[in-house]
């Protein structure tokens, strides 16, 4: 490594860095969230007060920049879902669809759906994916587990993947979508959690019995082939 | 390198040498904690076969610190080979050069003056303390308590003083010589010796809070690789690792060599688990009993050095005749209390003055010997513990 | 008990298989027929007189001028809580074994003392001594491609192992003895 | 063997070419001036240089504040909506403005505030304050932890680096990690080698945003604060894995496993213990739950019941684990696994991770202190300033901000806890991964079922200020109390008799030696 290639790997690093920082900063600056100084005007109630209150979002100032960022989270997401089927190393699939998720995550943010996206982020991006990798690391020793399918395999998935397609973009292009007239009231935390304990606990509470069960069944298949 | 191919058709994981795994058991490891790695002290060398992290097989290599001693032994005279006696255990010179000094003096019948016995007990019992101590500080740092190796290395740096005061150097000393010790002792070097006692004994109890009684360290180390009774005997370990075994057998007790017979101090061992200042979950044999037998012996080497340093004489500190001594055609085989066990000197004669053979039997070699039957279905983090309990040094394990 | 008590029990039990015993020495030893030794390695281990149950140190001996090999095997007896009758003997005997320099086949007592593997290991590795049926019978400080046997007194230095030159003191290929 | 070509020769004078030699030459000027002025006095620069951070990140809402407010009254036709790229007033209005609020030399001033009309450069400067303030904190907190760690170990610490107790050791450090190779394996898989630091680093970076040190002193108001930073730490995971993954070394393997299971299963605890104070205030934004906690250090929600005193303990306990700190430093335990995930890892790789492992310990302490330790509320409580009389005017919210409520409030509070977090990792040894589980999963989550039980059991049936409520409130804000002075009362005893380092026992004075 001569020195002249240790500078341009130093500025890669930081741009790399960089990068990341403001992409994040991006997604969060097109006044999805509420600017700090619509806060400042608000006063401290008591203690025990629950926040009802509708935080007003300031209104998208410019939809140039935020369809901007829509198609580059979009085209990632597409990229890192093809990468994840293209590739053949595990570890390398895993990666890649830590980035699909992550792609998913920002879009949520940027409809404003912020406790989703960061549920997203915890639950696939921090459960899931570790456990895929997990699982990956337990059964081989080396990170070149390759996954080769046989060709007939190949050709198979191509096809149904083909009609799959083509049924999508027919629906696509075939409805028109309505445009609502005024930028939907956002979600905040108290009616997300209002909502989910009163018009669908019953579907709440169905998940949760269902993962319950789950867990059981998989402590179960656990200690059986530990025994 | 082996890549695993998952073949997508058959639900084998076949890894590429074509070994085939019945089900989607995890992959066993061959994992080599090599010379060159922090919780192996000094380059001992574990090959480890691991599944996941349960360990199967422990097996030990050693050999990487051969130096051929006991070849240069057939070329040197014996008050020559002192200094390479030094270099065996570099943590307890002088307790090597008393062993090889004392077989020396039992084949060719010197008499050792009475001074010089008391002074070799002083400074064997100051290196036992030392070597103690830091075996006790590495031992903190494989549980991954950095703290106690400071302390510990502090007050080795004073007996260190005390031993660069009398014999110029720190760590190969070559002060017990054959007949006696090399020169009398500095003036004022009882008072110094004596104000170091009165700082360091106190100083056992504050360890003992610190990191022997302290409840991870503990979790860590109680009921951690055991060796019975049995088994350590017929691995011959002898030292602190027998001891703790529950197996009362110390030289300087049960066949005392030299002028221990006057002094009187006990032998800790083992002790199972409930007793008085004991956990519960301790048992005889485990590695928390190894580490807390040598602790209780520093206080009672600090009871022998006492006992010495108020019964010293006055005398010569060395037998007169010494050099071109001539062996007489015979054989003799010595054993000591090392700090880590029992190191024992066979020297054969054969009419000249150098000696035909000389044979070092060092206590971590017999004493490692043991990891692999022990090794056996522990934890890969109980590997550093039962290592480090057992506490080898791999100068005199390779020689 | 004294050495000498045991030198006349191992005769009474073993008669010709002990060569000689050896009591005026500084540490009195019994040389053994290499035939005979492993049958009285147990009968020093289990035997209730005897009671040898640490192995301490095998040394190898080159004993060139008689053109033979020796292992001397240093036996303690160490009494041990819970394990047969707490026998207080606290005595320490020596056993010689001596074989001839062109085929030094001794039977191995790894089975009797375990601690035996790795000394008669360093055995073999340093002296060169084969000992029968013993599980793993390889070099233990030498690297396992070392030729030769280091501590015999006819063993001459390799000048050269694996590209690094080695060098003896003012040229001297071989002890001087 | 091919001479390789180094620019620069052993003992040779460093030879620059181009852009770099200008470069240098800055440079060595610089220290030339300033070497000498930093060597006089370091240790007042050093506070200086953080008070100074501070003040400026203040002055800087100050002038937003005062942005809006005068530009907004003068005039007419602003909408209050101050949006990305449109500016709402050209250059000769805001002259204007401020000339007839009669702000002094409104002249130059009005090129400074025009600007700043607009968000981007009002993001893009309170950016560079986060920034900035990201990258001193893993500075000091390393530097910090060499010198109380020498302290717990009696030896000195780094006492040479840049004069006064070797202030810039880990400025020095991380200048050395920058030049150094950073190497990577020849079987290591090289994109994801290079990939896993900077998801170590960037999560813990991006927890800042969401992160308030002060009422008005947050990035970005996220109303999900609580969640997007576990979300954060919940990323830096894979970061760890893929780096022991990665590197093709068994070692590092092992490291990366435990880490897999260690965090993953301590999420679980943290998210509940996180939950309870939730309970309280009932809403995941941060500001407001710090804003609650206003009327003195009675109101704190740790004081608030047993369970909650409970859970912040639980909670810091399952944090440590989640940093990765001792004693559940296991992916990276020096005596087992060599270092663990990142031993292939050397150079400017190496430091993102040691980087992001400190990032993330203040981030942890942040949430506790926001969560249950009264934010940025200091235990005097705000009604008490009221009834001073303190106004809006700048020098009484100067004061507020000392006295009452402010960052620097925030900022101590989880320096202590940093300092805890150290003074635990440089006493207690290291536990094993099957009791690290062990305590997780049989210990710590059924304490948190049990807490989170008991808490809502709490709220619904004490009545607030009830008397049972204030009893508890009292007893725990008492024991608080006594802990806080009890650490003061042991600090000033350490340090009014604090013994010389024990060294020798003057043995040189023996003749002979």
């Amino acid at each position: 490594m001569t020195g002249r290639g240790r500078e341009t790997m130093l500025h890669g690093k930081s741009l790399v860095v960089v990068g990341f920082v403001l992409a994040a900063w991006a997604s969060s600056a097109i006044g999805q969230f509420p600017l700090a100084e619509e806060m400042s005007g608000q006063t401290v109630d008591a203690a025990h007060r629950a926040d009802e209150q509708v935080l007003a979002p300031s209104p998208v100032p410019n939809a140039t920049v935020e369809s901007a960022l829509f198609y580059l989270f979009g085209g990632a997401l597409l990229v890192s879902a093809i990468g994840v089927c293209v590739c053949k190393s595990v570890v390398r699939m895993a990666t890649w669809l830590f980035g699909a998720l992550g792609a998913a995550a920002v879009l949520y943010f940027l409809m404003g759906a912020t406790f989703l996206g960061a549920i997203q982020l915890i639950v696939y991006a921090g459960g899931t994916l570790i456990l895929i990798i997990f699982g990956v690391m337990l059964t081989s020793k080396s990170p070149w587990v390759r996954f080769e399918c046989r060709r007939i395999e190949f050709w198979a998935a191509g096809g149904v993947v083909g009609v799959l397609f083509c049924a999508l973009i027919t629906l696509l292009v075939g409805t028109d979508w309505p445009t609502p007239a005024v930028a939907p009231q956002p979600v905040t935390i108290a009616m997300f959690g209002e909502a989910l304990l009163t018009t669908y606990l019953v579907p709440f509470e169905v998940a949760s019995v269902l993962l319950l069960v789950v867990m059981i069944g998989a402590a179960y298949l656990a200690r059986q082939e530990r025994s | 390198m082996g890549t695993t191919v998952l073949q997508s058709g058959s639900d084998v994981l076949t890894d590429v040498e074509g070994s085939e795994q019945g089900d989607l058991r995890t992959e066993e490891m061959l994992v080599n904690m090599g010379p060159q790695h922090p919780a192996t002290h000094g380059v001992l060398r574990v090959v480890l076969r691991t599944d996941g992290e349960m360990v199967l097989e422990s097996v030990p290599h050693i050999g990487y610190l051969h130096r051929c001693a006991e070849k240069i032994g057939e070329n040197l005279q014996p008050f020559q080979y002192i200094p390479y006696t030094d270099r065996m255990d570099y943590l307890a010179g002088m307790n090597n050069n008393q062993a090889f000094s004392i077989a020396i003096e039992k084949l060719v019948g010197i008499e050792v003056p009475l001074r010089a016995q008391f002074i070799r007990v002083i400074f064997a019992e100051l290196n036992r303390i030392a070597s103690h101590l830091v075996a006790f500080g590495t031992y903190g740092l494989d549980m991954g308590a950095f703290t106690p190796f400071l302390y510990a290395f502090r007050e080795r740096e004073m007996i260190l003083d005390l031993f660069e005061s009398t014999c110029g150097a720190r760590l190969t000393y070559s002060y017990i010589t054959i007949g006696g010790v090399h020169d009398d002792l500095p003036d004022r070097f009882l008072e110094v010796l004596d104000e170091f006692l009165d700082y360091f004994e106190p100083k056992i109890d504050e360890y003992n809070q610190l990191l022997s009684f302290n409840h991870i360290f503990v979790k860590r180390t109680a009921n951690v690789g055991v060796i019975s009774a049995d088994d350590a005997v017929r691995w011959a370990l002898t030292g602190p690792v027998l001891r703790a075994s529950g197996v009362n057998w110390d030289l300087r007790k049960s066949t005392p060599y030299e002028i221990y017979d006057r002094f009187d101090f006990d032998i800790p061992i083992g002790l199972p688990g409930g007793r008085e200042g004991v956990p519960r979950s301790v048992v005889v044999g485990d590695s928390w009993n190894r580490h807390i037998v040598k602790v209780w012996e520093m206080r009672q080497s600090c009871r022998i050095i006492r006992q010495a340093m108020a019964q010293i004489t006055d005398g010569p500190h060395i037998a007169a005749k010494v050099k071109n001594v001539k062996l007489p055609d015979d054989e003799v085989y010595v054993e000591i209390e090392n700090p880590r066990g029992q190191l024992g000197f066979y020297v054969r004669g054969d009419g000249s003055s150098i000696p035909a053979r000389v044979k070092v039997r060092g206590p971590s070699f017999c004493n490692i010997s043991v990891l692999n039957h022990v090794g056996k279905g522990c934890l890969l983090a109980d590997i550093p513990a039962i290592v480090g309990s057992i506490d080898i040094v791999m100068g005199e394990c390779d020689r | 008990m004294a050495p000498e008590e045991i030198c006349i029990i191992l005769t009474g039990e073993f008669g010709d298989g002990v060569v000689d015993t050896v009591l005026d020495a500084c540490r009195p030893y019994a040389v053994v027929r290499v035939d005979g030794w492993s049958d009285i390695a147990r009968f020093l281990r289990d035997d209730g007189r005897m009671r040898f149950n640490m192995l301490q140190c095998v040394t190898a001996l080159d004993l060139l001028e008689d053109n033979k090999l020796a292992a001397v095997y240093d036996l303690f007896s160490v009494p041990v809580v819970g394990v047969g009758p707490c026998a207080t003997l606290r005595q320490h005997f020596a056993i010689r074994v001596e074989v001839d320099r062109d085929a030094p086949h001794i039977p191995s007592v790894s089975g009797i003392w375990p601690a035996a593997e790795w000394h008669e290991r360093e055995a073999y590795d340093m002296m060169g001594i084969v000992f029968d049926d013993h599980p793993n019978l390889t070099r233990i400080l030498c690297p396992d491609d070392w030729e030769g046997y280091p501590l015999r007194k006819d063993y001459e230095f390799p000048l050269e192992y694996h590209g690094i030159p080695a060098t003896t003191e003012h040229q001297l290929n071989s002890p001087r003895h | 063997m091919t001479r390789m070509s180094v620019p620069w020769r052993p003992g040779g004078k460093q030879v620059h070419r181009g852009p770099a030699a200008l470069v240098a030459g800055i440079a060595k000027a610089l220290y030339a001036t300033f070497a000498p002025l930093v060597r006089a006095f370091p240790g007042p620069l050093l506070i200086g240089a953080i008070v100074a951070v501070i003040v400026g990140v203040w002055i800087n809402y100050l002038v937003f504040e005062f942005v809006d407010d005068s530009l907004v009254a003068s005039s007419t036709n602003l909408a209050g909506e101050t949006g990305l790229l449109g500016g709402p007033l050209a250059l000769g209005e805001v002259r204007a403005g401020l000339t007839t609020s009669g702000v002094p030399g409104s002249g130059i001033l009005c090129y400074v505030l025009y600007p700043l009309q607009y968000g981007v450069v009002r993001d893009v400067v309170s950016m560079g304050g986060i920034l900035g303030f990201i990258s001193v904190i893993p500075l000091y907190t390393i530097w910090w932890e060499r010198k109380v760690a020498g302290r717990i170990q009696s030896r000195t610490g780094p006492m040479r680096v840049g004069g006064w107790h070797g202030w810039s050791q880990s400025m020095a450090d991380g200048i050395k990690l920058i030049c150094k190779e950073d190497l990577c394996p020849a079987s290591a898989d090289r994109p994801l080698f290079k990939l896993a630091p900077y998801l170590a680093f960037v999560p813990a970076i991006l927890a800042f945003f969401a992160l308030p040190f002060g009422t008005y002193w947050v990035f970005r108001q996220v109303d999900v604060a609580l969640v997007f930073i576990l979300a954060m730490l919940g990323i830096e995971v894979i970061g760890v894995i893929l780096a022991g993954w990665a590197s093709n070394n068994k070692w590092s393997v092992y490291g990366a496993m435990r880490e897999a299971c260690q965090m993953v299963s301590y999420e679980i605890p943290m998210g509940m213990a996180l939950l309870i104070p939730i309970m309280v205030v009932g809403s995941l934004s941060l500001t407001t739950v710090g804003d609650t906690q206003s009327e003195g250090w009675t109101s704190w929600i740790v004081f608030r019941s047993p369970f909650t005193f409970a859970a912040a303990v639980a909670y810091f306990v399952a944090a440590l684990a989640n940093c990765k700190r001792a004693p559940f430093d296991l992916p990276e335990s020096e005596s087992e696994l060599v270092a663990g995930f990142h031993t292939e890892y050397s150079g400017f790789r190496w430091s993102l991770f040691f980087f992001g492992e400190y990032a993330a310990m203040f981030v942890v302490s942040g949430l506790c202190v926001i969560l249950f330790l009264g934010a940025w509320y200091s235990p005097l409580p705000m009604s008490l300033a009221d009834r001073w009389g303190l106004g809006d005017s700048v020098g009484a919210r100067a004061i507020k901000g000392l006295l009452f409520a402010g960052p620097l409030w925030f900022v101590a509070k989880c320096v202590f806890l940093l300092y805890v977090q150290i003074w635990i990792r440089w006493t207690l040894p290291r536990i094993r991964i099957d009791q690290v589980l062990y305590a997780c999963i049989q210990v710590l989550l059924p304490l948190m079922m049990v807490l989170l039980l008991g808490h809502t059991l709490y709220e619904l049936f004490v009545p607030v200020h009830g008397f049972v409520w204030t009893v508890f409130n009292l007893v725990l804000s008492l024991i608080g109390a006594v802990f806080v002075l009890g650490m003061i009362f042991i600090a000033t005893y350490g340090f009014w008799n604090r013994v010389g380092l024990v060294g020798s026992l003057g043995v040189e004075t023996l003749p002979g030696s």
